[in-house]
């Protein structure tokens, strides 16, 4: 029964992130119309997308290998296992304990390097730079949220995640200096990865400026579709990632019942909203930097995971 | 027993190399040879299993050999065991894609005779009990190995190669040597068990430690003693690189291990230090050399100094752990080490075979010259992407999984006691963390660069997919890596007796585990379960594919890639190995090479085409090698001179040294 | 009567000492090699004594050896050679004269104090004689490293050897002493021959093997 | 009242009658035979002499541990040598660089250098034992002259001129020895019999064993080529016959460290006298230092394993500086695998320079492609004197580096410097004589590579297992050593 109802969790949890996804990129493209005096398109629009797309039929270049045409399915599995172990609403995930945050992290990586893969298949000049481009800035991002990771890690005593938000919720935890370096560095980290401004910019197709969209340049149809609805995924995840971690209140804990499950869903919405207006104002009060200011600003995001761990380590009362 | 049948193996692999100088010449020599390697290797191979997995008794020898007085001593304990399998793995892989790939061989007679001395001359090594067979062994393989680089003479770079390799072996050799004369003692007590036995005093044991990591440093490639690595490695025939870099550096870390962790008795908290700061440094140099190569093989060995740097970080952790008492976490630090050794072994021979492919269907090993070949070669490319996600440490494979037990051992180090450990240890963290995503962008750029892409020069569009001999390896180690990345909890326990030798304690049983995960401390502190993770995904993605199949269209059209409505018709115009580096070393580069970038761009209307330059510098050659090399020119040069002297000048020599002595004598006595 | 035979020897044995002095003193060939000759005969007279003293008479053969060989046969030799090879008569040093011969003194004292510190044991006539004998070895040495001229190395040469003889002589009842000083003039014979044949004017070290094909009598 | 025993009279008598016999003969092919004959027989000889019972030692001749090895080795190297004489002789004739007239002179001389050499080493005298070692001196100078070359005269003229000077050094050391024995053991010749003198040495006066020593020390240094006294040494090796420069490296060298041995355990016995193992060990290191160094310049094949010999010779030095049970065992098993390896290699270089008709490294390249047997023997020997695995200088070498390290790791340090400068220096002219495109003029070799491939057989089989019996004897000398 326990077993069924926790299957029933899980997969309510993976059914939702999946659901919520591209509305929140609607809700921060709305915003950031709004910000800017346009009108914008509605909130739903991502959905009507996806839709559109997968009914497209797929324009495959010449030269596109069976790798061109895995890669998504591949992306969008392990972004999805990735998105469905973070805890949203409620800690006690059945599966949560199968792949630590380190093993969260390492799916994020391997679907980066399929999409850079799928990039250079093609052969065109965009899909190498884009690429290129995208593994720079992850050889920075990455060892940054390892270094937070470490400093979560040192503090709650364990890689769990759920671990982790129980300890984050528990009275246990005061304020220290290396959370609040964690904060940081996790903030950027999203950002780079996520392809948001000032690293990179979603909505547009200059080829001097697009990290991550001269990489899906070549793809199409359902796999765009596919593409786009992981990268959704990934922002979310990343969003529920900081609430879970750095906002806990309201998780619901591993045998809650039906009232605090709802009101764990509710607070997670509310979470939701409130980071998607967030970062559609911090995208609107900020510009795009150039590509080869992106390491010093991901670098910032190491060195301060890196400081915060190294206080941590030296001593554990930060 | 197990020992008999592993010295029966090695006999007949000598045998099979003095086969080989004379079956060498024949048509049937290369499959006669590379059978019977492949035979010897898999009995050894299973022997060496059973004494692992059945902790029997741990079996001695003493052949009246070598030392007359001593005789040669033999041993297989559970680490013997464990580098056997490693070894025997690799050579049991490289022998089968042998006898497919060495018929492309055009002087098999350079290497039908070396190559089974060559894998006898490891076997040997980590079996040998007493420091002189062990030294013996370990330069047999070094001149064993050297040979083979030095098959292919006619190319001025493989001798050079050459040359350094076994000038650092040499180097290498004479540091175990007088590493062992330490331990023997004036008294020349060579056997292992009698150095065991004896105690060593702070001072003793700091020398031992530098000169183990000089000698079996040099042979693994830590930075800054790496250089004949990727020189040699390259240079020898590729199932050759395999076994070099696969499992003759592993023979390295059984070096040092056998040195520092059972010769030696406790560590001390500082050994672990050097040990850690040279292994963090060598991890992130090693990957940033990599991704500064275009040659696949090269880019490959420069990987090999990278994933060793990874195991010596676990074995520094598990020297400080040990000095610190704590046990558990020892253990734990060890397992991560010796699982990377075995994964390394595993994946690092599945690329040099899909290298080797390359080079055999095109002749070319210069990335720039390739692109395309998934096309030509599924198979093959197929069984490199999986070496490349799994050298990658992407999860499910098994490349993550020792990663991530070293990530959990570094976790555990706060509870240190000493300031320098804990302020260098977070610092080695994130080095590895750093190396990690750097290999990750390091092969993707050598399977995009070579596999995907249209195809760069007309061998490359003419390439054909390898032979059944050299896909049937790779692919058998493809299917290791997974297994060893989704069931790793077996792969564990069955390192437990090594652990269990050389620190005492072991990690806790996975294989008990409910979900067949891993739980390296206490589930509620971290845990793994590579299977699930496997399944999820691959669920996740059969629904994906399900769904869209009902949902989505199937329509689907072939058009030429979108060009900005500028045609371009050379695949030059793609990005190229170098390009796709260009962000990194931008960023990376001008700390590590001094890297420098001038780009002479013609005026409008000028039709000569822009050119950038690149120019590397290795630093650590031109600030160690080269001024030793100058040196010892200098000193050549000025004592050249006594060549050249009259008979009157030699005369006055000799005479002025019988006055120096009879003036030492009247003053002294 | 030991004391006489003893002061004898000594007088003898000294004597040689100061003739390498001289040897080291010359500077015109010819000068030199009448010096040598003297040299020659002064250890003609000290084995001979050495012979009477021991009553060893086979030290006589080398006595005579000495006398006949060394005295006589080898500065005609080299006299003709001399004339021959035109060879031109003043002896280039290394170093000046004056220096020689501070080193030589300085050389004297070094194996007076190494011998006579040393041999407290050995009989007084052997200590004595090995002391000299030492000393004409070192000055034989010198003359061969600061002289240029092939015929001023060979004539340091064979006072070092001389100085041998003296100390083989000196050590009493050694056998094969005769045996020693037959090998030892063989030796000195191949040099002047090599010097004769290889037309060495100036150094050792240029040797002039023209003159061999004619000897061969045949042409290559 | 000398006792005397058949093989050793054989053993020396043999080579005498030879040369007597091979300097009357004209045919050259038939003094080639009989000179391999009558080394063969010596060799024989020596054997029975290795098999029975040391005999009772003679006031002239001696037969113990120590020289019953050497006197062995010696007339097996010289068998070996022989073979390969005859057929390197026939392709001097046929190029015309020697002529019938000159090769029975060198016959002759050959089997008097084999007496005289087995004469140093038997000698029981050290009066005798200086007589031969000098007579082997100038026979080896007349047979480096034997080209009649410019090059070749010079080296014959410079080896003659520094050898007659250690001749003079070595006789006044020989004579203080003497003259220290006569007072405790009275006149004649037993005071001057090995046998003797190491009974009683522990009376001598120690000053002037002192003195001796030196004078012993810088006399046959001079024959062993320690620097500064090595000049002669290169060029003698590389201008002669290569048969002579194999003999010359292989056992003259040997010979000549063997009496500094003898006059090393002499000084050992004696408490008062300086321990002469400083002064050696510095003379060695300095010799292995420059030798490694020297190396790198060479453009001459032979020129170049001839300063190899050196700095072997100084490792030698320097193990029986060290002295202790296992430095003495490395530095006697290194004098003997060093004489069949380097006369070994030597014949390699003298088919190679016959094959590629230069001695210039420059001009020989790829001998693995050209003469695959000759290259590989080439490279097999090279890395056996760079004292690598399996081959057996590498288990001296250990044994020395680690028991030197154990005790002084200064001087290891030294040690291991040198060896490597050297293995460095080694290998790099190996990769161009060896390996890479083939250079140079290419023709056949005619002769066989059995002598080669019989030392490097036998030098292998040292590296994995040394017979007790010479064990014994080496542990029985190492002990004699001090």
């Amino acid at each position: 029964m326990a077993l069924i109802r926790d299957l029933a969790a899980q997969f309510v949890e993976m059914v939702l992130v999946l659901v919520l996804a591209p509305g929140l990129v609607g809700l921060v493209r709305k915003t950031k119309a709004r910000l800017t005096r346009r009108h914008g398109a509605s909130v739903l629009q991502p959905y009507r997308d996806l839709s559109r797309l997968l009914r497209k039929e797929v324009v495959l270049a010449e030269n596109a290998s069976w790798l061109f045409r895995v890669a998504p399915y591949l992306i969008f599995a392990a972004t999805w296992v990735a998105a469905a172990l973070v805890p949203t609403f409620a800690t006690g995930l059945l599966f949560g304990w199968s792949a630590d945050l380190i093993a969260i992290i390492a799916l994020l990586g391997s679907a980066r390097f399929f999409l850079a893969l799928a990039g250079m298949d093609v052969g065109t000049s965009f899909g190498g730079m884009g690429s290129s481009r995208e593994v720079m800035i992850a050889s920075l991002a990455e060892p940054a949220m390892l270094m937070t990771v470490f400093t979560l890690a040192l503090i709650a005593g364990s890689t769990q995640l759920s671990t982790i938000a129980a300890f984050m919720n528990s009275p246990a935890v005061g304020l220290s200096v290396s959370l609040g370096l964690a904060l940081f560095a996790l903030i950027i980290v999203a950002i780079a990865e996520n392809a948001r401004i000032p690293v990179d910019n979603p909505s547009t197709h200059l080829e001097l400026t697009m990290v991550h969209e001269a990489m899906v340049l070549e793809y199409s149809g359902r796999h765009l579709a596919l593409i786009e609805l992981s990268s959704a995924l990934k922002l979310v995840l990343y969003v529920s990632l900081i609430a879970c971690i750095f906002a806990p209140w309201g998780l619901a804990g591993a045998q809650a019942g039906a009232a605090v499950l709802l009101i764990g869903v509710s607070a997670y919405l509310a979470k939701l909203t409130a980071a998607g207006v967030l970062l559609a104002v911090f995208e609107t009060t900020i510009a795009k930097m150039r590509v080869f200011r992106v390491p010093q600003f991901v670098g910032a995001a190491l060195m301060l995971g890196l400081l915060g761990t190294l206080l941590r380590f030296v001593s554990g009362s930060f | 027993m197990s020992l008999i049948v592993l010295l029966a193996c090695v006999a007949a692999l000598l045998m099979t190399s003095v086969l080989g100088i004379t079956a060498a010449r024949t048509r049937v020599g290369t499959p006669i040879v590379y059978g019977a390697c492949l035979a010897a290797c898999t009995i050894a191979l299973v022997a060496a299993l059973a004494q692992l997995l059945s902790n029997a008794a741990v079996p001695t020898l003493v052949l009246p050999l070598a030392l007359p007085w001593l005789g040669a001593h033999f041993r297989i304990d559970a680490l013997s065991a464990f580098f056997l399998v490693v070894v025997d793995l690799g050579g049991g892989g490289a022998s089968l894609y042998a006898l497919g790939h060495g018929t492309h061989e055009e002087a098999p007679h350079r290497v039908l005779p070396f190559y089974p001395a060559f894998l006898a001359g490891m076997n040997l090594v980590v079996v040998a009990d007493d420091a002189f067979t062990f030294l013996l062994c370990w330069e047999f393989m070094s001149l064993t190995s050297w040979a083979l680089v030095m098959a292919h003479h006619r190319d001025a770079d493989n001798r050079r190669a050459g040359y350094i390799y076994m000038v650092m072996a040499g180097f290498g050799t004479f540091a175990l040597m007088l590493a062992f004369g330490l331990l023997a003692g004036p008294s020349g007590g060579y056997a292992f068990e009698v150095m065991r036995a004896g105690q060593h005093g702070p001072l003793i044991a700091a020398l031992v430690l530098t000169l183990a990591l000089l000698g079996a440093g040099s042979k693994a490639g830590l930075v800054p003693l790496h250089v004949w690595l990727p020189l040699a490695h390259p240079a020898a025939p590729s199932h050759v690189s395999a076994l070099m870099s696969g499992a003759m550096t592993k023979v390295a870390v059984y070096a040092f291990l056998r040195i520092v962790l059972d010769l030696l008795g406790a560590p001390s908290w500082w050994s672990s230090m050097a040990v850690l700061a040279l292994a963090g440094i060598t991890t992130v140099m090693g990957v940033l050399y990599a991704l500064m190569q275009h040659d696949l093989k090269r880019l490959l060995a420069y990987h090999t100094v990278e994933n060793i740097g990874i195991v010596f970080i676990g074995v520094g952790l598990a020297l400080g752990f040990k000095a610190n008492a704590m046990p558990l976490a020892a253990a734990l630090a060890l397992t991560a080490a010796l699982f990377h050794v075995f994964n390394h072994s595993l994946f690092k021979s599945l690329l040099f075979f899909g290298a080797g492919s390359v080079q055999n269907a095109t002749g070319e090993r210069d990335m720039e010259h390739l692109g395309g070949l998934i096309h030509r070669m599924p198979y093959a490319a197929f069984a490199f992407l999986v070496g490349c996600a799994a050298i990658s440490a992407l999860p499910p494979l098994n490349g993550f999984v020792s990663e991530w037990l070293t990530f959990q051992a570094i976790l555990l180090s706060p509870a240190v006691a000493q300031w320098g450990l804990k302020m260098l240890i977070p610092g080695v963290g994130a080095l590895l963390a750093l190396s990690a995503a750097l290999a990750a962008a390091c092969f993707v750029k050598a399977y995009g660069v070579t596999f995907l892409g249209r195809p760069r020069t007309p061998v490359a569009a003419q390439a054909i997919e390898t032979d059944r001999f050299s896909l049937t390896a790779m692919f058998i180690l493809a299917a290791l890596c997974l297994l060893a990345g989704i069931l790793p909890g077996f792969f564990i326990d069955a390192l437990a007796p090594v652990s269990e030798a050389l620190i005492g304690a072991r990690m806790p049983v996975q294989a008990t585990d409910p979900w067949l995960g891993i739980v390296p401390i206490a589930a509620s502190r971290s845990s793994y379960d590579g299977l699930l993770v496997f399944v999820f995904i691959g669920l996740a993605g059969l629904i994906t594919a399900t769904a869209i199949h009902r949902l989505a269209s199937h329509a689907l059209r072939r058009s030429p890639a979108w060009d900005c409505g500028t045609p371009d018709p050379s695949p030059l115009t793609q990005y190229s190995a170098a390009s796709f580096a260009q962000p990194i070393r931008r960023v990376y580069g001008t700390l590590a090479f001094d890297a420098r970038e001038q780009v002479e761009m013609p005026p409008p209307g000028d039709p000569r085409p822009a050119v950038l330059r690149v120019s590397l510098r290795d630093l650590l050659w031109d600030w160690l090698y080269a001024p030793a090399e100058g040196a010892v020119r200098v000193t050549a040069d000025r004592l050249n001179q006594f060549q050249f002297l009259t008979i009157r000048k030699y005369l006055s020599l000799v005479f002025g040294l019988l006055i120096v002595l009879l003036l030492v004598l009247a003053i002294w006595l | 009567m030991p004391n006489l035979a003893f002061d004898m020897a000594h007088l003898l044995a000294g004597s040689l000492v100061l003739v390498s002095f001289m040897l080291l003193y010359q500077d015109r060939l010819s000068s030199l090699l009448n010096v040598y000759a003297l040299h020659a005969l002064v250890l003609a007279l000290s084995v001979a004594w050495q012979a009477n003293l021991q009553n060893a008479p086979h030290l006589y053969v080398t006595a005579t050896l000495a006398l006949g060989f060394k005295a006589i046969i080898i500065p005609v030799a080299l006299r003709q050679i001399i004339e021959r090879l035109g060879i031109h008569r003043e002896i280039e040093t290394v170093v000046g004269i004056g220096p020689t011969m501070l080193a030589g003194m300085a050389l004297v004292g070094l194996s007076m104090v190494v011998m006579l510190r040393v041999t407290a044991a050995a009989a007084p006539i052997a200590r004595q004689d090995l002391a000299f004998a030492l000393a004409v070895v070192l000055l034989g040495l010198l003359m061969m490293v600061t002289r240029r001229n092939a015929v001023g190395q060979v004539v340091g040469f064979m006072s070092l050897e001389n100085g041998l003889i003296l100390a083989a002589t000196g050590a009493r009842g050694m056998p094969l002493v005769v045996e020693i000083s037959v090998t030892f003039s063989i030796l000195i014979a191949f040099i002047v021959i090599g010097i004769f044949l290889f037309r060495i004017r100036e150094r050792f070290d240029t040797v002039d093997i023209s003159a061999l094909d004619q000897a061969r009598g045949e042409q290559r | 009242m000398s006792h005397f025993v058949v093989p050793p009279a054989l053993v020396l008598l043999i080579p005498l009658a030879a040369a007597a016999l091979l300097a009357l003969l004209p045919d050259y092919r038939l003094t080639a035979r009989l000179n391999v004959a009558a080394t063969l027989l010596t060799f024989l000889a020596a054997v029975s002499l290795l098999l029975e019972p040391h005999p009772t030692p003679g006031s002239y001749l001696l037969v113990d541990d120590l020289n019953v090895v050497f006197i062995a080795l010696n007339t097996f190297v010289g068998f070996t040598t022989s073979v390969f004489s005859a057929s390197y002789v026939g392709h001097e004739l046929e190029t015309g660089r020697l002529t019938p007239a000159y090769l029975r002179f060198y016959h002759a001389m050959y089997q008097l250098l084999m007496c005289a050499m087995n004469v140093a080493l038997m000698a029981n005298n050290i009066g005798l034992m200086w007589v031969a070692i000098e007579t082997a001196t100038l026979t080896t100078v007349l047979m480096v002259g034997i080209y009649r070359t410019h090059e070749a005269l010079e080296a014959a003229w410079k080896y003659f001129i520094l050898g007659s000077v250690g001749i003079a050094l070595a006789l006044f050391g020989t004579i203080l020895v003497y003259v220290a024995a006569q007072p405790v053991i009275g006149e004649g010749l037993e005071a001057m019999a090995w046998t003797r003198l190491m009974t009683e040495a522990s009376r001598f006066d120690p000053a002037l064993l002192n003195v001796a020593f030196i004078f012993l020390l810088l006399g046959y240094g001079t024959k062993v080529g320690l620097a500064p006294l090595h000049a002669w040494l290169p060029d003698a090796h590389a201008e002669g016959p290569t048969p002579i420069s194999a003999v010359l490296s292989g056992l003259l060298l040997n010979v000549a460290l063997y009496a500094v041995l003898r006059f090393k355990m002499l000084m050992a016995t004696n408490a008062a006298a300086i321990a002469p193992g400083p002064l050696m060990v510095t003379m060695g290191l300095a010799t292995l230092l420059f030798a490694a160094f020297m190396l790198y310049r060479r453009r001459d094949i032979k020129r170049l394993f001839a300063y190899s010999s050196v700095e072997h010779m100084g490792i030698i030095t320097f193990a029986f500086g060290m002295g202790g049970p296992l430095a003495n065992f490395a530095g006697l098993l290194q004098m003997t695998l060093h004489s069949l390896t380097k006369s070994g290699i030597f014949f390699a270089v003298g088919h190679a320079a016959q094959a590629k008709n230069t001695q210039r490294i420059d001009d020989i390249g790829g001998l693995t492609e050209t003469h695959p047997w000759l290259g590989w023997g080439l490279v097999a020997g090279v890395v056996a004197i760079a004292g690598l695995p399996p081959l057996g200088i590498f288990m001296s070498e250990f044994l020395l580096v680690s028991s030197t390290f154990a005790r002084a790791p200064l001087l290891a340090i030294l040690l291991v410097l040198g060896l490597l400068v050297a293995l460095g220096a080694l290998f790099l002219r190996l990769n161009g004589l060896a390996f890479g495109e083939p250079r140079g003029a290419s023709h056949p070799v005619k002769a066989s590579s059995a002598p080669l491939f019989a030392h490097l057989a036998l030098v292998l089989g040292a590296g994995l297992y040394l017979p007790p019996q010479l064990v014994t004897w080496f542990q029985h000398v190492s002990r004699l050593l001090g």
